[in-house]
């Protein structure tokens, strides 16, 4: 089956202070449909970049970006990008309820769009905030509304660039049980870029992480834990453990995982 | 930090200045001076257009060349200033035979425009756009260039087309700028605009200026220079406010 | 250390200023354009040598850029000071504003007569015109531009930068962008009104040079006249951008103006 | 402008001189060029100003002698300008006419009558020409406000009469030359002769108090004229190449100019014809001092 | 002894859609001199505006601040914050370098502002990227800038809002490590925003849960630990595991804490 979204040979090169930095060569990676990859890595090693890649917001230096098996030109069609950045990407001149729309308007009728903006408003527990400008929500409020509007358009793939990094736990750990229903009724394909190692682990079916400078995929981890999953429940199993302990050990963590008895 | 309360546009009280200047000249005016009559005689100065009834002509058939060669200027410079500001390659293959154009005297180019058109609306237009497009374009560019990247990325991801990208996030994200744009370049339009029809006199305000200053009419100089600086202080204020508002409305303050 | 410098000079612009020039030569030897006012550019070309030979143009362009340059530099310190004390301080736009709108809004060139009878035929004039021109975009930019990211005033406001160093280190630097647009746009109505000064006030410069020569039926000196104002125009710009490009050089690349 | 009046208390033997590229002021020219002022104890400095129209008031504060024509002079005075003239400078004659209004078969303007509801290139709306034109058009009935005008300048009317753009136009030298050269071009008369058989168009103006306190300089400046025409009219090759040093004008167009008829002499007589046209013609209802405007004669 | 921070009563009042609303009400909190004070709290409970109330920037509706027993007009000298928003508030067209040296060019001479510039640089681990614009750094390291610039300053009162919620376990943990360092040597009093239990309890002296809405102070926990900490030896022991239990249930997290055993 030719997989969702892959790259082969993937080079990008960014323009530096002193001239040109060569940010990833030689990354190979393919999601297959209704997968969930997870990337991590450290600080600046290349994951947004990666994403922006796959995304096709960025054009690769050198190598191939595939999207069901056509050269990548551009965003490809229901393929969703969810931002690091996100107050930069909410317009400030939309009320929460029309940003989140921006995605649906121009195809769905108005009770569909309404419908549908209601739905992915209240999934992120913003719907008594609809009305509210941006600019004046907290950041992690305006990170759900982000992951809001990209969920509104039902997207088959979705690009996620540490969506729940403002997020306290307990949201957080909502969202991702909405993310996994959200993908087994969807069959969405998903790449996830996360910090949260539990999350990681929790989340995926696969987990890549990427080092080195310039950063290729150092460690590919599969996860094989079953679904649904539980945050309670899994998070208790064995292999669980031994998965997360594997990956904080490929992060090159001495410490991170915390005590286990 | 404080929210400002302002009801948008220029506050009207901001006239005192100029109006205490004008009350300062009044009162030590000779009346009689011919170069720089007070403005009490100003009134009498314009009585014989108005009795004419040349005055109300002209001033419509400066308005519409005025408006419309800024309305046209506006579409000009927001549409050639947001192209130029996305491509570095278009900018680099306009850039100079633009600014070439923008410096050209309007006065030197009102032959040229009449060979083709003759001394119609139309030439005046043509010669007024040329220079008010052009800190629209320039002011545009540089607001595109600006721009936040993600902001850019944002319509792409969500599969916007083109035309929907242009409506729903460049042209809100770049309004305050066309319209800082428009500020600057509504002075320089009613500028060429009477410049154009005192050299042509085709008709307008300028016409009637230039037969006044042929005349040594210096109170109906002055007179129709005030009528002309009223009308270029509306489109001001007209666009200052809609600035104002469409910022606040962006980021909700001033 | 060549490359560079290749790369500064734009290939393309002038390619297309060039081919324009061409069509415009091509469209008069077809005769589709056939007037005696408007030369091909081979004639404006012959018109621009005898020009530079008499030396009347070195002259002329001398005058036009100390006015036009004198003018807009004033207004430049002007327009910035004036433009920061309105931009910051709010009473002061309040009971300024509108004044200088409609003072903005009056049209110069009526006014070159009346500064003619000022300051007589003289540079003064000249300059005078094109401060006041530059003025209005420099100082409508510079306040404009002083609409700072308010992250960065609080930035400012907690690392306790004085208020001199915010506006030194924090505003002014956010409007450089802007300002430079304004300098940029005051520059060429600078340029064109010291033109119109010439051609209706003082008897002097490339403005005059352009009427001069119309009167004496030598279009093609005449239009080499116009052609200077425009190359003028671009290589002023140039100017313009290249010290910015020096001066601010981080503002001009967090605004896109440098490239890599 | 304080340099000026510097100049001001300056020798009043300096003559600060402004005018045109107008063949009316050869004469000034020859006189500088062949050291006429000097021996008449007079010196010269010479700024060429395009467009007289603003000349009257700068008299005084940069210039001391100006070329000006009837209407300004007029309409300057009623304002409140004290200007006066100060000598002639040319005379229109029958055989030696400088204004033109010129026509074109293309348009079907062959005949002044024609020109209702055409459209007249002119030079300056308010100027002599036009005026004498307007004057013109009563005379054989046509109404001028049934004329559209517009404001052509000199260099450019050629190429609009011939593109169509204007149905007919009003000139001087040099420029009729180069409008007559179209085939299609039709001489319709002198507007100036159509007032007087022999009227002066254009004149030397100064500012009255400076008149008054100098007398001699301007008999000394009138004499030192009539030499300049009297060598113009013995010297003609000398005389055109001053001609081309002042105007510039190319080479056929020097050679073609036909001079026009110099004269010094103040005629108040010619003013009041202008004064009668300009109220005839243009409405104007001003009140002015005609012997204010001439009184320096002496 | 009069506390380097405090609030009383406090009261935050900011508009909203449909007229002003009631952020924060009947807040008490007082910091002493060289205390680590975590606040948690839900996304949007109203931790950033408590933090930017204590730094001065932003007035209150009603109560009291006071820092070393005067009240609050604006910040105060010596008590800086990092800003949640680290995409706007660094300068863009100042590198890195000189980003960091924003707050302290003015009072050091050359070689002192440089020496500390360095060593802000190297703590987050950005040295060789000090000539960089910062809108060509990752987030996680725009976010370190921030973070460099508010330690280059040497501040009294650090008031951090999530300050390493885009950075990756291993970069956070070694920050983590370098703050309690910095701390202990400089005696600085620090307010810290965050979403991560295990950050807070690991670095704080105390630890306060806002909640409801308008929010006040749910919980005070102190936490007891001996210091220094270390990242395994304090996460094994036994009164660590329970802190982080207690918090846990505080937060009504049911799930959140990882399996113990
Ligand atoms: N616009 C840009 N121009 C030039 N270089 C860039 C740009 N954006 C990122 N980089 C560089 O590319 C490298 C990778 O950045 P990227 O944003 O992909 O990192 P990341 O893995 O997402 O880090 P983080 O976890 O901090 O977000 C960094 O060294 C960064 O400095
Ligand atoms: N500028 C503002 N204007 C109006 N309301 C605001 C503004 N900023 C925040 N709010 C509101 O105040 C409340 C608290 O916001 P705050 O940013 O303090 O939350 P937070 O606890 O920091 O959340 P997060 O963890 O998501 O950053 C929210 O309901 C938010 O909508
Ligand atoms: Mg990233
Ligand atoms: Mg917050």
């Amino acid at each position: 089956m030719t997989p969702t979204i892959s790259c082969t040979d993937l080079e990008v090169t960014l323009p530096g202070a002193s001239g040109a930095v060569n940010i990833l060569a030689g990354v190979n990676l393919s999601v297959a449909k209704a997968e969930f990859v997870s990337i991590l890595g450290t600080s600046g090693s290349g994951k947004t970049t990666l994403l922006r890649v796959l995304g096709g917001l960025l054009p690769a230096t050198g190598g191939e970006v595939r999207c069901d098996g056509t050269p990548i030109q551009g965003p490809p069609d229901g393929v969703v990008t969810v931002f690091q950045d996100y107050a930069h990407s909410l317009l400030p001149w939309r009320t929460v309820r029309r940003n989140v729309a921006l995605g649906i308007e121009a195809r769905l009728g108005r009770a569909e769009r309404d419908e549908r903006v209601d739905e992915a408003l209240t999934m992120v527990g913003l719907l008594e905030r609809a009305d509210e400008y941006p600019w004046r929500l907290s950041g992690g409020m305006q990170q759900r509304v982000q992951i809001a509007r990209a969920l509104a358009t039902r997207p088959r793939v979705l690009l996620m660039d540490e969506p729940f990094g403002a997020l306290d736990a307990m949201t957080k750990a909502s969202l991702q049980d909405q993310l996994q229903q959200v993908q087994s009724l969807t069959e969405t394909t998903i790449v996830f870029v996360t910090h949260d190692v539990e999350e990681a682990v929790y989340l995926s079916d696969r987990l890549v992480v990427l080092n080195g400078s310039p950063a290729d995929i150092g460690l590919t981890l599969d996860i094989p834990l079953p679904r649904p999953r539980h945050q309670i429940s899994t998070k208790e199993r064995a292999d669980y453990l031994e998965l997360r302990h594997r990956v904080y050990e490929a992060l090159g963590h001495t410490v991170g995982e915390p005590a286990r008895g | 930090m404080k929210a400002k309360k302002e009801r948008g546009g220029t506050p009207i009280r901001g006239l005192l200045p100029l109006v205490a200047l004008l009350v300062i000249w009044e009162l030590v005016g000779d009346p009689a001076s011919p170069y720089f009559p007070p403005p009490s005689t100003w009134i009498d100065g314009i009585q014989p257009l108005i009795d004419a009834d040349k005055l109300l002509p002209a001033i419509g058939q400066t308005s519409l060349t005025f408006v419309l060669g800024l309305a046209i200027a506006t579409a000009l410079g927001a549409i050639v200033g947001t192209l130029v500001g996305a491509s570095r390659s278009v900018d680099r293959a306009l850039s100079p035979s633009l600014e070439f154009l923008r410096a050209l005297p309007a006065a030197s180019l009102v032959p040229v425009a009449a060979l083709v058109l003759g001394y119609t609306t139309q030439m005046k237009l043509v010669v007024v756009v040329l220079p008010a497009t052009w800190p629209i374009l320039l002011t545009c560019r540089t607001a595109r260039r600006t721009l936040s990247p993600v902001l850019l990325d944002t319509p792409r991801t969500l599969g916007l087309s083109t035309w929907h990208r242009t409506t729903k996030i460049l042209t809100p994200a770049l309004t305050p700028a066309v319209l800082l744009g428009v500020r600057v370049a509504a002075p320089l339009a009613l500028i060429i605009t009477l410049l154009v029809e005192i050299v042509t006199r085709v008709n307008g305000l300028g016409a009637a200026l230039g037969a006044a200053q042929a005349g040594f009419l210096s109170a109906q100089v002055y007179g129709l220079l005030t009528i002309a600086g009223i009308l270029g202080f509306a489109v001001n204020w007209i666009v200052t406010r809609a600035e104002t508002s469409v910022s606040r409305r962006m980021r909700g303050t001033v | 250390m060549n490359r560079p410098v290749a790369r500064r000079i734009n290939v393309l612009g002038a390619a297309v200023f060039v081919l324009a020039l061409g069509l415009w030569e091509l469209l008069v030897r077809t005769s589709i354009l056939d007037f005696a006012y408007l030369p091909p550019p081979t004639v404006v070309a012959q018109g621009l040598g005898e020009l530079v030979s008499s030396g009347e143009l070195g002259e002329a362009l001398g005058h036009t850029l100390f006015a036009a340059l004198s003018g807009w530099a004033l207004a430049a310190l002007a327009g910035v000071a004036a433009g920061s004390v309105l931009g910051l301080v709010r009473p002061v736009w309040m009971y300024s504003m509108a004044s200088l709108e409609a003072l903005r809004a009056l049209p110069i060139v009526a006014f070159v007569p009346v500064a003619v009878l000022l300051f007589g035929f003289s540079v003064q004039t000249e300059i005078m015109v094109a401060f006041y021109a530059a003025l209005w975009p420099i100082l409508l930019n510079t306040i404009s531009g002083m609409r700072t990211e308010p992250r960065m005033l609080e930035s400012g406001a907690v690392l306790r930068l004085s208020r001199a160093a915010v506006l030194w280190k924090i505003r002014l630097p956010g409007a450089t962008a802007m300002i430079v647009v304004g300098l940029r746009l005051g520059l060429s109505v600078s340029l064109v009104l010291t033109l119109v000064a010439e051609m209706v006030g003082n008897p002097a410069g490339l403005g005059f040079l352009l009427v001069e020569k119309g009167q004496a039926l030598q279009p093609g000196q005449m239009f080499a006249a116009v052609f200077v104002i425009g190359v003028t125009g671009i290589i002023l710009n140039a100017l313009v951008m290249g010290a910015a490009r020096l001066a601010f050089r981080g503002q001009m690349a967090s605004s896109g103006e440098v490239s890599s | 402008g304080g340099q000026d009046a510097a100049s001001d208390d300056g020798d009043p033997r300096t003559l600060r001189i402004a005018h045109n590229s107008n063949a009316a002021a050869l004469p000034v020219q020859v006189a500088m060029a062949e050291g006429i002022f000097d021996k008449h104890d007079l010196k010269v400095e010479f700024t060429k100003v395009e467009n007289i129209g603003t000349l009257p008031g700068t008299l005084g504060r940069s210039f001391d002698i100006a070329l000006s024509v009837p209407t300004t002079v007029i309409s300057a005075a009623q304002q409140g300008i004290p200007v006066t003239q100060v000598s002639g400078a040319t005379l229109d004659v029958e055989d030696n006419p400088t204004g033109f209004v010129i026509g074109s078969k293309t348009s079907g303007v062959t005949d002044i009558k024609q020109l209702a509801g055409k459209t007249l290139g002119v030079l300056t709306e308010t100027g002599t020409t036009h005026v004498a034109t307007k004057a013109w058009l009563k005379q054989e009935g046509v109404d001028p406000a049934s004329v559209n005008i517009v404001q052509v300048d000199g260099p450019a009317q050629a190429d609009q009469l011939a593109a169509g753009r204007i149905d007919a136009v009003e000139t001087v030298m040099p420029f009729a030359t180069s409008v007559l050269a179209d085939d299609n071009a039709v001489n319709l008369g002198d507007p100036y002769l159509k007032l007087a058989p022999e009227l002066s168009a254009i004149l030397w103006i100064s500012r009255q108090d400076w008149a008054s306190s100098n007398a001699e300089v301007i008999a000394d400046f009138q004499a030192a004229l009539d030499e300049a025409a009297e060598f113009i009219a013995g010297n003609d090759d000398k005389a055109r190449q001053v001609l081309k040093e002042y105007t510039g004008l190319p080479d056929p167009a020097i050679k073609a100019a036909v001079l026009p008829t110099y004269t010094t002499e103040v005629r108040p007589q010619d003013m009041e014809i202008w004064l009668d046209a300009m109220r005839e013609a243009d409405g104007f209802d001003g009140d002015v001092d005609l012997n204010a405007l001439v009184a320096s004669q002496g």
